[in-house]
Formats: structure tokens, sequence, C-alpha cells
């Protein structure tokens, strides 16, 4: 569904990225696992078009993404969800899902995927016309990801959506990850809590430096010494 | 002009920076006298009026690029500081006679004193000292784009007082009679000194810190940098270049009005700046030399006329426009300016000077004990830290770990004078200090950060050496030192380049070589080999302990690789919701269950850690 | 008297308000404090002028001098900023600095320098009295159409999707993108909102100096961009804010300084600003932002 | 490939340093220069007032030249509305070989310029300069061509006073020296003569609104029969349309700045309004046929009374060359400072016996049904002009 070939991304003279190669397929979750500055919300960022790409192709559906504007990307079908969540703070939860789904799709069918929702997520229900700076992290993670789906993506692009979240509201998170990818939807997934992101994901790549350094299934990894000494510390 | 060096102990040589600088000034300023020699052996009146001209308007702009340049605040003021100078020597230096009938009700004591111009210049010059720090004190709490707007606030506010003050200025009226004795020689001579003046304040204490606190505020606290009083200081001397210029501009003209020291001869100079570029002495040189000449290259032919044969017609606006297009290409092309942001470095380009790393150990800042006591910190209703009290001696390597979100950062932050903790105190060496990261820097606790803070406008050396000179006085001395940490960190053949060049690992480095150049007793460490690969790591991990041996300082580092935790540490700190949940040796924290479910935050290690509670029971 | 000082302080406070809120709205969205705005309300007043000398009825030449403005606003987004876009706050300050000062020169030697005289109908300059109380025509008008171009604005950018996305943008232009709003959009309404407001404040500005001349939109932007940063540099509601409380100090300070001092008052007014800068560095009401990396 | 580079370079040196030289003045040419903003701040003034100069030169040339003998060759340099350019242009017009001086109507400007030309010998008219200390500020090559401010607001006092006004409110700007000066030249004058300040008030230039500073004179116990001001566009259309708007129906005095198109198309709001004029174009008049003479040279009609005196000087420099009998820029200065009663445009301008501003006779005009109708026209005394 989803490949990058050869990604490489500068900032300045400091190569982020220098070189990924991926593929994720329909339907799964591919989990991009690494340390701090590995170049992985980098990766996400350029899929995205936020990010310039110095060199190397993104290919979403057969189509050629690479330095595409992010709005165009987003009407493709990829939505990202950014780390930090990043909703519209003064604005209230109906305002940012309002705008999740303003672009591609008439009034009324807005309307609707607004209400499926709401079903889905019962919290922004309740604070529907609160500011969206009012909510807690948790709930700010639940819009965020909300706000992306409002947009009926194909694929969805998760940028460490733990960050910051008590434990609990971690499961509550990852269970929705799940549940989604139950429904169909192909998730790229980046995650620094690696028995996290091995727990949920179909299959992983493990970026060190700006590079691939480890690809397999979330079971292989998951059980591979070189994983478990340097990310889970056993 | 620039604040002189420390004179207190003796010293052999030139520190390289000044010799270096030295030799650009001097070029520099060769090549303003040829050209004023030029104009005076082959240009009329009016050439050497326009290169006269171009002098004053070089002594302001390098004002500007003084402080504008180094602290990266843009400035409107400046005009207003000209215009200031100007007034001063207009009244101090107009003939008694006339100043009777033009300034009938100046006040006695500015009245009749009839001064020679020099003698004006050296009251101007100490006024604007007086000028520079009654404006700069207000300026010195806001940062960024509020300081710019207040400037442009003064701009109005001295434009007003001009104008309002008429028993002193004459008002709106042309203030005139002032005795015209600036020529060709003596703004060539004023422009030379501000020229010296202006490439040597980047090398001072003060024009280091100014520079390190643009590029990175908080970076610049946490090696000991004031950035209010370097940034005064640079505003100072700034004040002092454009009064000067406003002197010899009031006996240039000889008539004035506040008019002419409003917006439009502000933007003149900040066209010119920017055109040059913005972050040196050579940008400001260059900006002022091209922007003349393309003005009076351009305005030759709006007259209209014959030109080398072809009929021109009148376009009056013509040199206006031409500038403004000028100058929305330069910004558009050359976001840096047409000379980026290097100064010369004639030196360096003939391949001397070296700085000698010196070989002696550095004496460490004095400070035994770094204690935490009931530390707390609130965000909006969230408690990050909550009530840790926690002890660090030196001679040791202390890892704090815990999930993301844990507070490790925050508690750092705090240990290291940065964060100002809701509740709780912090004494270095058994003095309990208010939270301020530059005087926690000064007091040997130096600090790294998570994502990396080094200077990326400054060199390598450079950045090591803003940090050398805040516990090192002797500018030589402190070179020295800051070159030999260099070079313990790998670096020293990278000291020339600017830090943006480097590479992750090397910067990461570079800030521990500059955490050390600060001669700390603790040096914190947030995530040091954070994006490190594994031989760059082991690297790290080898120097860090030799460090510690050498030094016997005290080590507090956070960090995710569990690898390094393990083999450098030998206390370890573990940190979750903002409560330590555990403190001690490597291996009774590795087997503490709460440790293992806390960090590692997962379901399955809850469920691990449940079952082996299973088992166990 | 004091009522009616009260009065003439809002009508002045309404016009800059609209300045304010011209700048406001293009810095939220691309950081651009655009010192351009003055020239844009100097097009304009040239417009209206050359509409009324075209023989076009008062209302009709207003609309067309009003959407002037705007048109000229998005063009010079096109031709001058758009190259610079993702620039440093202070190059594109200067950036405008240039257009500026481009656009006095063409308006000097293509149009004249000499103000040209624009005719308000007669009734614009009349006053209702009350009794013993009278508020101008002028001063009256001035009042209701910057209420109205708040109010409709205000219901624009809370009622409308561009409108939502806008205040979005200001806060985090990337995000806005990646649910698919074009980046363009946002900004191309960003500059036609912002040269609505300034049409609409020239026609305000005209109506009281009944003349066009090329350097006329000096003053105004000054006190727009004043206000907007007294307001909180950015905020839509601090501009309306810092319009208005400029407005009055102006007003009061010029009733009720005596003579001797009254030449010091914008010295005054702007120490007032360093004062409000230095309690609150980013204004009044400052502007939701986030860090943007 | 050298050879051209050299050549270039020698081209670039050529424009950069000005070594490109005008050409010079053969025996039969007057060089005259013209240091004058045609861009920024003072080119409202500048522009209209050297397009009435170049007209009455063109015309002379046609008659063979100043003095019907030397053809004049103008040069004209952009100051950019900037003293210290001024004083750049003067000196590169100096020595292009300028045996006069045409400065701007910026005092300081002219101030600056005339420093230059005063060790020189170049005679130097300022184009409509009326600051009273302009000429001795300089020296005796400096002159006037416009009245005085203290001229004309000493022949408005007078009329002001023969009205039969007592009470005068003062409305000044200390923006500019005009604003600033020249109500209170009227204030000492109407003083002196009996009548009375009751009131100041302030404005800033440029910015329109006058809704403070008219509340207080409404809110006024005493109130005044008189306004007197200076200001001129765009403040004055603000001040007059607010203040009649306003209800307030006192008289309003202003000063020659006011005869403007801007102004009378204001129609009925300025009814009543008095100001100055060098002259005024009744049918049949000088000026009339100069208005007319002026639309067809410049395509459009005058747009202020500048136009006329820029038109003036030439005639002024024809007639001093004719006396002078040769181009000597001393025997030029000498017999500009010894004109007396010369027959201009607008009426007689005396030098001699001044101290190089003229004396001229101001002439009082009132706005009437959008139209500016003479009402007297005087000469002050000069026993009660007030110093400068």
């Amino acid at each position: 569904m989803l490949s990058v070939e050869g990604l490489k991304i500068r900032y300045g003279e400091v190569e982020a990225v220098r070189r990924v190669d991926l593929t994720v397929e329909s339907g799964e979750i591919l989990a991009l696992v690494g340390a701090n500055g590995a170049g992985k919300s980098s990766t996400l960022g350029a899929i995205a078009g936020l990010v310039r790409v110095a060199a190397g192709k993104v290919v979403f559906e057969g189509v050629d993404i690479t330095g595409l504007a992010p709005e165009v990307v987003a009407r493709k079908g990829v939505a990202l969800v950014p780390e930090g969540r990043r909703i519209f703070a003064s604005l209230t939860v109906a305002d940012n899902l309002r705008l999740g789904g303003a672009v591609h799709q008439p009034a009324a069918e807005a309307r609707l995927r607004e209400e499926e929702m709401l079903e889905l997520f019962p919290i922004l229900r309740r604070y529907y016309r609160a500011k969206g700076g009012n909510l807690s992290g948790g709930e700010q993670q639940m819009l965020a990801i909300a706000r992306a789906l409002m947009g009926k993506p194909r694929m969805i692009l998760l940028d460490e959506p733990s960050l910051g979240l008590a434990p609990q509201l971690i499961d509550t998170v990852f269970d929705l990850i799940a549940e989604l990818r139950r429904k169909g939807m192909t998730i790229l997934l980046v995650e620094q809590n690696v028995a996290l992101a091995l727990e949920i994901a179909d299959r992983a790549v493990v970026l060190a430096n700006g590079e691939v350094v480890l690809s397999g299934t979330a079971k292989e990894l998951a059980s591979s010494d070189l994983v478990r000494q340097a990310y889970l510390g056993a | 002009m620039a604040a002189a060096p420390d004179d207190s102990k003796p010293r052999n040589v030139m520190p390289a920076a000044f010799r270096a600088a030295t030799v650009d000034a001097l070029c520099m300023v060769a090549v303003l006298l040829l050209m004023a020699l030029a104009a005076a052996a082959f240009g009329g009146a009016a050439m050497q009026r326009v290169v006269t001209y171009a002098a004053i308007m070089l002594t302001a702009v390098l004002g500007l690029q003084i402080f504008s340049g180094n602290s990266g605040i843009v400035s409107f003021a400046q005009a207003a500081f000209v215009g200031i100078g100007a007034y001063a020597t207009g009244i101090l230096t107009m003939p008694a006679a006339l100043q009777r009938t033009a300034l009938r009700d100046l006040p006695q004591f500015l009245a009749g004193h009839e001064l020679s111009f020099f003698a004006a210049l050296a009251v101007v010059l100490a006024l604007a000292a007086l000028v520079g720090l009654l404006t700069g004190t207000p300026l010195l709490r806001l940062t960024g784009s509020s300081a710019s707007i207040a400037t442009l606030a003064m701009l109005i506010i001295v434009y007003t007082l001009l104008v309002a003050g008429r028993e002193i200025t004459r008002g709106s009226q042309p203030f005139y009679g002032v005795p015209r004795e600036v020529g060709l020689w003596t703004a060539a001579a004023v422009a030379s000194v501000a020229l010296i003046a202006a490439r040597l304040f980047r090398e001072t204490s003060f024009g280091l810190a100014t520079r390190a606190a643009a590029d990175d505020e908080r970076g610049a606290a946490a090696v000991g940098v004031d950035q209010r009083m370097a940034r005064l200081a640079a505003w100072v001397a700034g004040v002092i270049a454009a009064m000067a210029a406003g002197a010899l501009m009031a006996q240039f003209l000889g008539a004035f009005s506040p008019r002419d020291f409003y917006f439009d001869l502000g933007f003149t100079m900040l066209a010119m700046l920017i055109v040059g570029g913005m972050s040196s002495s050579l940008g400001a040189f260059a900006g002022v030399i091209v922007t003349i000449v393309v003005i009076e290259a351009v305005r030759r032919f709006e007259g209209g006329g014959e030109v080398l044969g072809l009929h021109l017609p009148v376009m009056f606006g013509l040199t206006q426009g031409v500038l403004a297009i000028a100058m929305i290409l330069v910004i558009w092309r050359r976001p840096t300016g047409l000379f980026g942001e290097r100064e010369l470095n004639l030196m360096r380009m003939t391949g001397s000077p070296a700085v000698n790393a010196s070989t002696a150990l550095p004496r460490p800042v004095s400070a035994d004990r770094l204690v935490a006591e009931h530390l707390t910190r609130r965000y909006a209703g969230v408690v990050a830290v909550d009530d840790v009290s926690l002890s660090f001696e030196t001679d040791s390597i202390t890892g704090i770990i815990g999930p993301n979100g844990a507070g490790k950062t925050t508690l750092l932050n705090m240990l290291a004078g940065d964060v100002q903790p809701s509740a709780g105190t912090v004494s270095v060496g058994g003095t309990v200090r208010q939270a301020s990261a530059f005087r926690f820097a000064r007091s040997g606790v130096a600090r790294t950060f998570q994502n990396i803070r080094v200077f990326p406008h400054m060199t390598v050396l450079e950045n090591a050496v803003v940090a050398a000179r805040q516990v090192e006085p002797d500018l030589g001395q402190a070179e020295a030192a800051a070159m030999a940490e260099l070079a313990r960190m790998g670096l020293e053949k990278l000291a020339d380049q600017p830090a943006a060049r480097l590479a992750y690992g090397q910067r990461r480095r570079l800030e521990v070589a500059r955490a050390l150049a600060l001669r700390p007793r603790f040096l914190l460490l947030d995530e040091p080999a954070a994006g490190m690969n594994a031989v760059e790591t082991a690297e790290l991990v080898a120097i860090l302990s030799a460090v510690r041996v050498e030094r016997r300082i005290g080590v507090v580092l956070i960090e995710h690789d569990m690898r390094l935790v393990m083999t450098l540490c030998e206390r370890i700190v573990v940190i979750d919701h903002g409560h330590v949940i555990a403190d001690g040796t490597p291996s009774e924290v590795q087997n503490n269950p709460a440790v293992i479910a806390a960090y590692l935050g997962s379901r399955t290690a809850r469920a691990k850690s449940a079952a082996s509670e299973e088992q166990t029971a | 008297m004091f009522a009616q000082q009260i009065i003439n302080a809002i009508s002045l406070g309404g016009v800059y308000a609209l300045l304010a809120l011209g700048l406001a709205i293009v810095f939220s969205i691309v950081g651009l404090i655009n010192f351009a705005h003055g020239e844009l309300m100097t097009l304009s007043g040239y417009a209206l002028l050359a509409a009324l000398v075209f023989g076009l009825p008062f209302p009709l030449a207003v609309l067309v001098a009003v959407s002037c403005g705007a048109l000229a606003a998005v063009a010079m987004e096109r031709i001058a900023f758009r190259p610079m876009r993702g620039a440093s706050v202070t190059s594109l300050l200067l950036t405008s600095f240039a257009v500026s000062s481009l656009l006095k020169v063409v308006f000097q030697n293509g149009i004249s320098a000499r103000p040209q005289a624009v005719a308000m109908p007669g009734w614009m300059t009349g006053a209702f009295s009350f009794g013993d109380f009278t508020i101008g025509v002028g001063p009256s008008i001035s009042i209701v159409v910057s209420a109205l171009a708040l109010i409709l604005l205000e219901t624009f950018l809370r009622r409308s999707v561009t409108g939502t996305a806008m205040r979005a943008a200001a806060e985090d232009f990337d995000v806005v993108r990646l649910m698919g709003i074009p980046a363009s959009r946002i900004i191309a309404t960003a500059f036609l909102l912002s040269g609505l407001l300034a049409g609409l404040a020239a026609m305000l500005w005209v109506a009281q100096r009944a003349s066009v001349d090329p350097l006329m939109g000096f003053t105004p932007v000054l006190k727009a961009f004043i206000a907007a940063v007294v307001g909180g540099l950015g905020s839509l509601p601090g501009a309306v804010a810092g319009g208005f409380l400029l407005g009055i100090i102006e007003v009061l300070l010029q009733a009720t300084l005596p003579a001797a001092i009254a030449p010091y008052r914008d010295a005054i007014v702007l120490s007032g600003v360093i004062a409000v800068l230095l309690l609150r560095p980013q204004g009044l009401i400052p502007a939701v932002r986030v860090q943007r990396s | 490939m050298p050879r051209l580079y050299r050549l270039q370079r020698a081209a670039l040196c050529a424009a950069v340093f000005g070594i490109a030289s005008f050409s010079t003045a053969n025996a039969e040419e007057i060089i005259i220069g013209a240091a004058t903003a045609q861009t920024g701040g003072l080119a409202p003034y500048d522009q209209p007032a050297l397009a009435g100069l170049r007209m009455s030169l063109d015309e002379l040339n046609a008659k063979g030249g100043l003095g019907g003998k030397y053809v004049v060759k103008l040069l004209i340099k952009d100051t950019r509305s900037d003293t210290a350019q001024t004083a750049t242009v003067a000196q590169e017009l100096i020595d292009a070989g300028a045996k006069i001086m045409i400065t701007p109507c910026d005092a300081d400007a002219s101030i600056s310029a005339g420093q230059l030309t005063q060790p020189a010998g170049i005679p130097t008219l300022t184009l409509c300069g009326s600051a009273p200390v302009l000429t001795d500020a300089v020296g005796d090559v400096m002159f006037g061509t416009y009245p005085a401010d203290n001229v004309q607001a000493t022949a408005v006092a007078d009329f002001a006073v023969s009205e039969g006004k007592k009470k005068v409110f003062l409305l000044t700007s200390p923006d500019s020296t005009y604003t600033a000066n020249l109500p209170e030249y009227f204030g000492k004058v109407f003083e002196k003569k009996g009548g009375a300040v009751v009131g100041r008030g302030t404005f800033s230039m440029g910015q329109p609104d006058f809704s403070a500073e008219i509340t207080n004179i409404k809110g006024m116990a005493d109130q005044p029969d008189l306004i007197m001001t200076a200001a001129y566009e765009p403040d004055f259309p603000a001040f007059i349309q607010q203040l009649r708007g306003a209800g307030v129906t006192v008289p309003v005095y202003g000063a020659d700045a006011i005869g403007t198109p801007t102004i009378k198309a204001l129609g009925k709001l300025v009814d009543g309004v008095v100001y100055t004029a060098a002259g005024y174009a009744e049918p049949g008049s000088k000026l009339e046929a100069f208005n007319a003479a002026f639309t067809k040279y410049a395509g459009h009609a005058p747009e202020s009374t500048y136009e006329v005196n820029g038109y003036e000087i030439g005639l002024i420099l024809d007639q001093a060359v004719k006396t002078a009998g040769s181009d000597d820029a001393k025997a030029i200065r000498d017999a500009i400072a010894g004109l007396k009663d010369f027959q201009g445009v607008t009426g007689k301008i005396t030098y001699a016996g001044t101290n190089r501003m003229p004396l001229r006779a101001v002439a009082l005009m009132r706005y009437e049904g959008g139209e500016g109708k003479h009402v007297k026209t005087l000469i002050p005394d000069a026993a009660d002009v007030p110093a400068p």
C-alpha cells in the first residue's frame, strides 16, 4: 500500500535520515521503532509532506507522492497524527473535528462521519463544546486520532501516541489502535516504547542513526536478543 | 569602545581570536582609508562628500551591527541615537553669538560652550554611555520581536522629544549654525575606530556571550552566560557608535531637523546592514559600500540626459525603486546578506594561528555537594516532580531513569537552576541557591540538553570558549583551556568549523566539551547517548569514565540506553510519575519488580511482573 | 463633553482596530508584519478617487475601492511575499518596507506627489443633535462600519470552515495542511481579509481628510502596528483591544493634556507601549501559538 | 578578454565615481542647478514648484535665454527629501559648473546646500521655503522667493483686526516650522494690536482625527471669534470638516498653503475661510494667463501656488541677468539683491532693503461658494512684522 525507498532527509548539513526503505501492506500495523533522534518522526514527516525529502521515493497506492504538499498527501488518503497531538487548543472539540473532515466531503457526509467518531470516542461527545486546550492528554490524543479519521483516510500515520500519557490511558489508546486495525485500517506506528509497539504491531522496522538496522515480524523482533538488550533493558 | 579585557593578570600573548580580529579590522580600515585617499586625490568635492557621508553611515551601521548583529534583535532606534548625538554636538559646538539668536531659550548650563569638534565628541561619547544604559535597561526584560518593537517605540519617542523640546532643539525648525569642521579625514578616522571596535567586540566576552544567547538562550545560560549584561554591553556600544556618527553628521550637515533622524534614516541603515549581512562587521562594511555605490551609480541616470550616446528620460524615484528591489532580491536570494555570517578571518585563510591547548589540569570550581530537598514542580495542575529529595556527591556517577514523562528532565532542570521549583530547594556546596541557570553554571553545575543546544552560528572553538570565559577571565587562557576540552573530545581538528556543520554525534560531544570547559564539580547530562550509534556510545562511556576519574567530578545522567546506564553508573535513581520509586546500585534496581512494571510500562511487562509475583507467591 | 470625548475615542479606536486587525490576520498566519498595509489603504483611496471621477455613484465607488484594496493585497502576496515564505519575521518585515517604499515612489511619480481632493457627499459632514449633545455623521459612520466589520469578521471566523481553518492556522499551520486544507487558500484568504479591512479603514480615513496622497498610509500603519503589538502580535482579539485602547488613550490625552505638554503626547503614548511590553511581553491578549519546530 | 575587462572596470569606475562629467558650459550657456526633492516627503512642494520653474526657463530659452543671451541648461538632481543628500547633490551641481542654485522648499535642506554655495558665491534661491530664518542662517547668497511666514501672518492679523475680531484660538502642530510658527506670529501681532489669544490647541500632522481638540473648543467657556491655523492638506480638510460637523461655526483663518484645489473641492464647507495668496487670478490678470499657459504646458492645471512661484523664479533670474549684463555669479547675486518693485506674475517683488526674504504684497482671499474670492491686498508694515 505504501512503500518508502532509499529515503534521505537533511536538516541543513545534518543528515537526519540516511537511508530508509520500508513497505506497509494494506490492513497491517507496521511499527517503526528506535531511540530518540533515530529518524522515526522525520520519516513520518517526509511521507506526509511536512519534511523535505533529500533523496528517495515515497509511493502510496502505486502513486508517487514524494515531495507533494501535505494537503495533497492528505487528500490522497494518508492522515498523520503528529507527535505531541497538536490539537487546536483554542478551538472547540467540534471545530477540531470539523476541520478534520472539512475539505473532501460534502457537509452532510461530514456530519455523518462526525457522528461515527463520537460513537467511537464517547469522551469527545461529552466535551463537544469544550476548548481543545482544556482536555487532558489522553483526551487530546483521542481527539487527534478522531480528527485524522474525519477525513476518511485509507492509512494513518501515528507519531508517538503514548508520549506523556499515564499507563491506563496508554492502554486505552492502544486498544483503540488495535480496534482500528480490526476495522481494516492500515497503520504506520512510530513508537519509542518498543515493548508496547511490538505488542500490537504485525511487523516492525528498527531505526538507528537514520538507517534501518533490523526488520521482521513483531514476534521475531520481540524475541531478538539485540532488541531486548537495547530497548528492554533485559 | 569595546570592553577592555580584564587586565588584572599579566599576559604575554594576545589571544588568537583578538589577533585574528585585529588583522581583519586593520585590513578593512586599510580599504576604507584607500577609498578616502582615492577620493581625496582623484575625486572632486562632491566625491569627497559622498565618501565622507559613507564613512558616517558606516560608523552608525557598525553600531547597529554591534547590537543587532550579535544579539539577533533588529533595532529601529539607531537613527534616534544618531539624532541625539547630532543635536548634542550642535549645541556644544555652536558659536555662542549665533546661539543667542538661534536658541534663545536654551537652558543656561547648555549655552555658550563653543567646544571644538573633538572636545564635543568626547562629551557626546560620555553622554552616549549614559543614554545607552538608560535606554538599554528596559530592553533587557524583552526578547525577540518584543524587543525590536520596543526599539521602534524608542525611535518615535526620541523623535517626539526632539520635536517637542523646542527650547533645546528648535523643534521641527531647522537647527542651523553648526560649524562644519568634519571633513573626509575626520569621518574616516572615526569610522576606522568603529570598524576596529565592531570587529573586536564580537571576540570579547560580551560579544561571545551575546552571540551565544542569540543562538540559543537556554544553552547560553547553561554555560554561565548572563545574557542581560552581555546584551546591555552590546546595546551601549551600539549607542556610542550611533552618537559618534551623529556628532559627525551634525558637523557634516551644518543644518538639520528631527525629520532627518527618523524612519527614513533608520530604514536606510537597516537596509545597508541587511544587504551586507547582519552578523559580521564585514557585512556592515560591505553593505554600506555596496548600497552607496548602487545609489551613486543609479542616481546619475535618473535625471535623464545623454549617457553613452543614449537619451534617457527623466526617471525620478529610480534610486528608491532600485534600492527597494535590490533589497528584496538580497533578502530573497541570500537571507543572510551578501557577506553571510562569516568574518574575513584572513589569518585563518593563511593557515595560522593555532590555539595551543593548555596542558594544565583545570582547577575545578569549588562545590562538593548538590542537594535537592523536597523538590516539587507543578505545571498547570499537573505535578511533574513531586517532593523529591536527593543528594549527589562528587566523584560518582548516578543514572536517573524512568518512563517517558516521568519528570526526569524537569528534575534535572531544577538541579541546574533552569526551572524554578514550585516548592523545595536546591543547594550547591551547602548554600541554597535561587533558580538561575547562569549562576548555577558559574558555581560548578554544568549540564547538557536532551535536544542538543550548541551555538550553531559560532565556531566549535567559540562554543567552548564562551563557557571557559565564564570561569576564566583571561581570554588567552580561556582559549587554551577550551582547546584542551575539545582535544579530549576529539574535536580539535574541527575547532574552526561553525558548529552547524557538525554531525549529530559530534554535536553531542561538543556539548559535553563545552560543559566541561566550565570546570564543573557536577556534570548533568540529559540523554547524552541519544541518537548515537553503538561505537559512538562506547566512546562516550570511555570518555565519561576517564573524566570522572581525572577530575573527581559528580556526573548525573538521564539515559534510556540501559546498557550504558548499567555499565557506567554506580548508583541509579528511578523516577515514575514524579516520585522516586527506587534508589540503589544497578543490580538492586534491575531486580526491583516495581521498577520493571513502571519502566517498561506495557501490559506485557505488567503481566510479566504479575506472573513473576504469582510464581514467587 | 466627557460623553462626547468617549464617542470620539470609540470612533478613532474603531478605525485603529480595523487596521490592527488587518495586520494581525496576516501576521498570525505567515509571520509577516506588513508595513505595506498602509499603501493598500493609499491604493484604495486612489481607487475611490478614480471611481468617483469616472462617475460611479458613491456607494458603488466605495465598493470598487474596497475590492481594489483586497485584490491588491492578494496580488502583493503573490508577487512580493510568496517567494519569501518561511523567512524570518525580520526578513519579511524588511521586505514589506521595501514594497512600501517602492509603492510610494510609484504613486509619487506615477500619479502626483500632491494630495488629490476626494469629494465626499455633503451628508457625511453633517451632525445629529440631541439637545446639547451632537454626534457627527462621520464618527457615527465610523463606529457603525467598524462594529459591522468586526461582527462580520467574527462570524466568518467562527461559522465558516475557512474561517475556522484560519483560526487553527494561526495556532499551527502545518497541522491545518495535514487536514487537507491547502496552504495557498488560507494565505490568500488572510491577505484578502487584510486588504478588505485596509480598504474599509481607508474609506473612513479618507472620509475624514477628504483627500488622498502618496504618503498617507504611513501614519495609520504605524498606529495599527502599535495597537497590534500592545494587544498581542498575531492575536485577533488583541488587535481589536489594542486598537480601541490606543484610540481611547490618544483622545483622552489630547483632550486633557495642557497645551505646553501636548506636543509630548506621542512620547507619552509610546512610553506606555514600552511599559505594557515590560509587564506583558506578549501583549494584552497573547496569541495562542504552538512552538513550531 | 583582459582588455575588455579593464574597459568594463573603467566604465564602472566612471559611473561610480562620477567622472562621467557633464558637458562643460560654452560661452552662451548658463548652468542652473536644481537640487530638489522629486521623491519622499518634500516632493509635494518641490515637484510643482520645479514644474513652474522649468516652464519659465523653457519659455526664456525660446527667447534666447536669460537676459536674452544665456541659454539655460537646467541640471536637476533628486535629493530624495534627505538633507545629507541635498548637500551632496548641491556639491555635484557646483562641480558641474552651476552658476545659480535652486534649493528645496525645506529650510534645513536649503541651509545645508546654502552652506556650500555661500563660499562659492553662487546665488541660491529656495523654491518655496518661507521660514524667515532661512536666509540669515546661510548668508548673502541665499534668497527666499516666497512671502515669509511672519509677513503672511502679519497680513492676516491686520486683516483680522480690521474685521473686528477680538479673541483668537491658535491651532498649531509642532511637526513643521510652518504649522508651528505661523499661528504664533499671528498671535504676537494680534495681541500687539489689541486682540487676545484665548486658547491654544495642537494636532499631529497626517493624523486626521481632530475630534478631541474640537470638543475642547466647543467646551470653552470663553468662545473665540476666530480660529487661526496654518494646517493644510490633509489636516485642514479633516479639521474643517469635523469642526463644522460638530456644529462649531467660528470663522477659520489660515495661510497660503490652503489655497489649493483640494481645499476648494470641499465646497461650502470652507465658505468663509480666509487665506493668503501670492496673487489672485482675476479675469484678465497675469495669473489667469499663467494658469492657462501652465495647463497647456504641463497637461494639468496648477495644483498649488508653488507652480507660479517657481515660474516667477525664472523671471527674477532673467531680470537679474539682464541687470548684471553678464553671467558672473556675484553680479547676478547683487542684481537680485537690488531688485525693487519687480513686476512678477502675481504682483511686485522687492529684495532691496530686505534680508533677502522678498517683500511682496499679500493677497487676502476668502472662500465663497467654492471659489476663492479676493478680499484685500496688503503690504504689511515692516515694523509690525515679528522677529523670526
